[in-house]
C-alpha cells in the first residue's frame, strides 16, 4: 500500500467488472455510486455502464442465484426473488445439540447467585465462561438485569421465565443450599487463603492477625 | 574453503542453530550429503565466541548444537570411518545432523511457500452473513432441551471440584507456612539466646523493622509464638500492632505453670524440641 | 413452509446452480456439503458436481471479483485474491504485524505434519517454539486438537478452517506430509525419493519438491 492511496490508483477498463463486482459483494450493503466512482478511479459514465452490465450479466443469467439491483443512487448484490423458498431451508431451524455439561454448570452458578456477574460466574467455576454466557443468553436461558455497582459496572445476569419454566418453580425451591455453589463462600475461601498466605509478607502481624494452621494447632487460642 | 572468521553475522538473523549451520553449508557451497565436519565445526565455534546474546535459552540451543558437532567431529576421526555415503560403509555419524539439516531445509521452502501464499490470499474477503429478516424470512425458534439431570449433576460437578480446588490451595500454603519451619527453629535458638542474654526484651529490638525481611519477622514472630505455647516466654502488647515485649519465664515458674495447665499436648510438643 | 420439510421440496438439475449460489452467498460463511445436499435434496454426487461447475465459473470468468472456494468439506464464497487493492480502498486496511520467519516455520511443520506436539515442532526447527505456537494459536491458523497417547500426554496441534482460507488451501490433504521426518537414513530417504521420481515419469524428484498448485502463480510474482 502506498501512503497517499486515493491519487496513485488506477484500474483498466478490463478490472473494473471485477472489482465492480467484488466491492459489492464485500460490502453486502448498498453501495452509492458516487462512492463507487472514487473507489475504483473512474467517472460516472464508464461505472454506470459498468454497473449496467453487470447487473445484466447477473439478472439474465439463469445459472445465478444472485442478482445486482439499483436503488436510487446505490447498487446492492442480493439474491434473486425466486430464491426465497431454498433460502427458507437453508435459515430453518435445526434441532440443536443437547447442551453440554460446561453449560448446565454456567447456568447452575447463574441460578443459585444470581444477579451475577461474568466475573464471578468465573470465579465459581474457577474457568472462563464468557461464550458459555453469550449463548445462554441466545438460547434466553438467561437475561442481563442491569449493572453492578463496582469499576467498570459490570452486567448482571439472571435467569428468565423460560428457564423457570422449562425446570419447574418447584424444582427452584428445591434446589439444595450448597455452599460450594456460592461466589460468597468462593470469594471468602479465597480471602481466607489470601491472607493466609499474605501473612508471609504483606502484613504487620499482631498476635490477634494470625492465621490459623493446622500444624500449629495452638496458635488459634494464643 | 574460506577463512574460518564469520564476521557480521548476529544471532538474532538466525531461527537457530540448525538455520546457522545451514547458512554456513550454504555459503561455503557445501554438499550436504558430505559435510567437511571439522571445517564446520570450527566456522561453527567461531561464530559462537563472536556472538552476545542476553538469552540464555537462545545460547543454550546453539551450545547444544555445538556440542554435536564436536560428537560428530571426533566420532569422525576414529579409524575405520571414511566419508561418503554408501551402502556398504558403516554409519556415517553425520547421517543424523544430515538428515535434520534436510529436514530443516524443507521447513524453511515451506515456511516461504505459506509466506507467499498468505500475501496473496489473505486478502480474500467473505460476506456478513444476509440476516434472514432482510429476505423476509422468519425463522421459528426451536426449544432446546432442558434436562433437570444434567443441571442436578452440573451441580455437583461443581461443587465437587471447588471442593478439590480449595483443598489445593490450602494444603499449598500449609506447605508454604511448613517451609518455613526451618527457619523458625533457628528464631526460636535467636530469639531465647537474647532472653536468655536480657531477660526482657522487645520483640522489635530483636526484628527491627527497618534491617530485617518480612519475611524474616514473620518467622521470628513465629519463634516467639512457638516459646509462648512451650511456655519457656512470656510476651506482652497493649493493643494490636503495639510493640511486644518478650521475658524469659524461670524454670521454676515454667514448671508450676505447666503443671496448672496440664495440657499434655503441650507436653508433648515441649518434649520434641 | 411445509410441515413435513425434508420430503416434497425438489429442484430441478436446472434449478441447482442458482439455488446453491444463493445459499453459498447468504450464508457468507462456509457451508458444508452435507448441509448443501440436505437443503438442495441432492446427493453428494450431483451436488459436488454442480460446486465443481460454479466454482470454475466464477474463478475462470475475469469479469468476476467473486471466487468460490472448498476448505475441506465446506465451500465459501469470496473476493478473489486479486480483489485486494480494491477492497482496501473500499474498506480501511486492518493493520496487521507482519510475521516472522519463525512463525512460517512453525506453521509450516504444524500444516505438514499434522496432528503435531509441541515436542515435534522442536525437533524439527531445533529450537523452542512455546511463544510461536501462542501466537498461532491466537491469529487462528492452529487449534489444539486432543492429545498424544504417550506419556505426559502431550497436546497436538492442527491447523484451522481459517489457515486454509487465508492461504489458499482447499485441503489439508494437499498437503503431504514433510516427508523428512519418516526416515531414519538417508538411504532410506534416498531409496524414497528414487521410488517417487520413478514413479511420476522421470522427472528428478528432490526434496524441494512441493505441492503445485494451478490457480497459484508463480511465487517469483508476488
Amino acid at each position: 500500500m502506498t501512503e497517499t492511496p486515493t491519487d496513485v490508483f488506477t484500474l483498466s477498463r478490463d478490472e473494473l467488472p471485477a472489482a465492480l463486482e467484488a466491492v459489492l459483494f464485500a460490502s453486502g450493503d448498498p453501495v452509492s455510486l458516487d462512492r463507487i466512482c472514487e473507489i475504483t478511479g473512474t467517472d460516472k459514465e464508464t461505472a454506470l455502464e459498468a454497473l449496467r452490465r453487470l447487473t445484466d450479466r447477473y439478472n439474465e443469467d439463469p445459472r445465478s442465484g444472485i442478482s445486482v439491483r439499483r436503488l436510487e443512487n446505490d447498487y446492492v448484490m442480493c439474491t434473486k426473488p425466486g430464491m426465497k423458498s431454498i433460502l427458507e431451508r437453508f435459515f430453518r431451524p435445526r434441532s440443536r445439540p443437547p447442551m453440554s455439561q460446561a453449560t448446565y454448570e454456567t447456568l447452575a452458578v447463574i441460578a443459585y447467585n444470581q444477579p451475577v456477574t461474568r466475573a464471578q460466574v468465573e470465579s465459581v467455576r474457577g474457568v472462563s465462561s464468557d461464550s458459555i454466557i453469550s449463548r445462554l443468553l441466545e438460547r434466553g436461558w438467561i437475561q442481563e438485569c442491569g449493572t453492578l455497582d463496582a469499576p467498570g459496572r459490570p452486567v448482571l445476569f439472571e435467569t428468565t421465565q423460560q428457564f423457570l419454566m422449562e425446570f419447574g418453580i418447584e424444582s427452584v425451591a428445591e434446589m439444595p443450599a450448597m455452599d460450594l455453589m456460592m461466589y460468597s463462600t468462593i470469594r471468602d475461601l479465597e480471602k481466607s487463603l489470601e491472607e493466609a498466605a499474605g501473612a508471609r509478607d504483606n502484613r504487620q502481624v499482631s498476635i490477634e492477625h494470625l492465621p490459623s494452621d493446622p500444624d500449629y494447632p495452638d496458635m488459634g487460642h494464643l | 574453503m574460506p577463512s574460518h572468521r564469520v564476521p557480521d553475522l548476529k544471532i538474532d538473523r538466525f531461527e537457530g542453530p540448525l538455520d546457522l549451520l545451514f547458512h554456513l553449508i550454504e555459503k561455503n557451497d557445501i554438499d550436504i550429503y558430505d559435510i567437511p565436519i571439522a571445517e564446520i565445526t570450527d566456522q561453527y565455534m567461531s561464530f559462537l565466541h563472536g556472538m552476545s546474546t542476553p538469552d540464555m535459552e537462545v545460547a543454550s540451543e546453539f551450545l547444544v548444537m555445538a556440542a554435536t558437532l564436536i560428537h560428530i567431529k571426533s566420532k569422525m576421526m576414529l579409524p575405520g570411518i571414511r566419508t561418503g555415503v554408501s551402502p556398504e560403509e558403516g554409519e556415517d555419524p553425520r547421517e543424523e545432523l544430515v538428515i535434520r539439516l534436510l529436514q530443516y531445509r524443507r521447513c524453511k521452502i515451506l515456511a516461504q511457500d505459506l509466506r507467499g501464499r498468505y500475501a496473496y490470499y489473505a486478502g480474500s474477503l467473505t460476506k456478513l452473513p444476509t440476516l434472514p429478516k432482510t429476505l423476509e424470512i422468519t425463522v421459528q425458534s426451536v426449544p432446546q432441551e432442558f434436562e433437570p439431570d444434567c443441571f442436578n449433576r452440573a451441580i455437583m460437578a461443581v461443587c465437587a471440584r471447588n471442593e478439590v480446588r480449595f483443598a489445593d490451595l490450602s494444603s499449598k500454603i500449609t506447605h508454604l507456612l511448613k517451609r518455613e519451619k526451618v527457619s523458625i527453629r533457628d528464631k526460636m535458638k535467636a530469639v531465647w539466646q537474647k532472653l536468655t542474654e536480657k531477660g526482657r526484651i522487645f520483640f522489635h529490638e530483636i526484628f527491627p523493622v527497618a534491617e530485617t525481611e518480612k519475611e524474616e519477622r514473620v518467622a521470628g514472630f513465629m519463634a516467639v509464638l512457638e516459646l509462648l505455647r512451650s511456655n519457656r516466654i512470656s510476651a506482652d502488647q497493649e493493643r494490636p500492632f503495639d510493640v511486644i515485649l518478650l521475658s524469659k519465664k524461670e524454670e521454676r515458674t515454667r514448671k508450676e505453670s505447666r503443671m496448672y495447665l496440664k495440657e499434655p499436648h503441650h507436653v508433648r510438643k515441649e518434649n520434641q524440641t
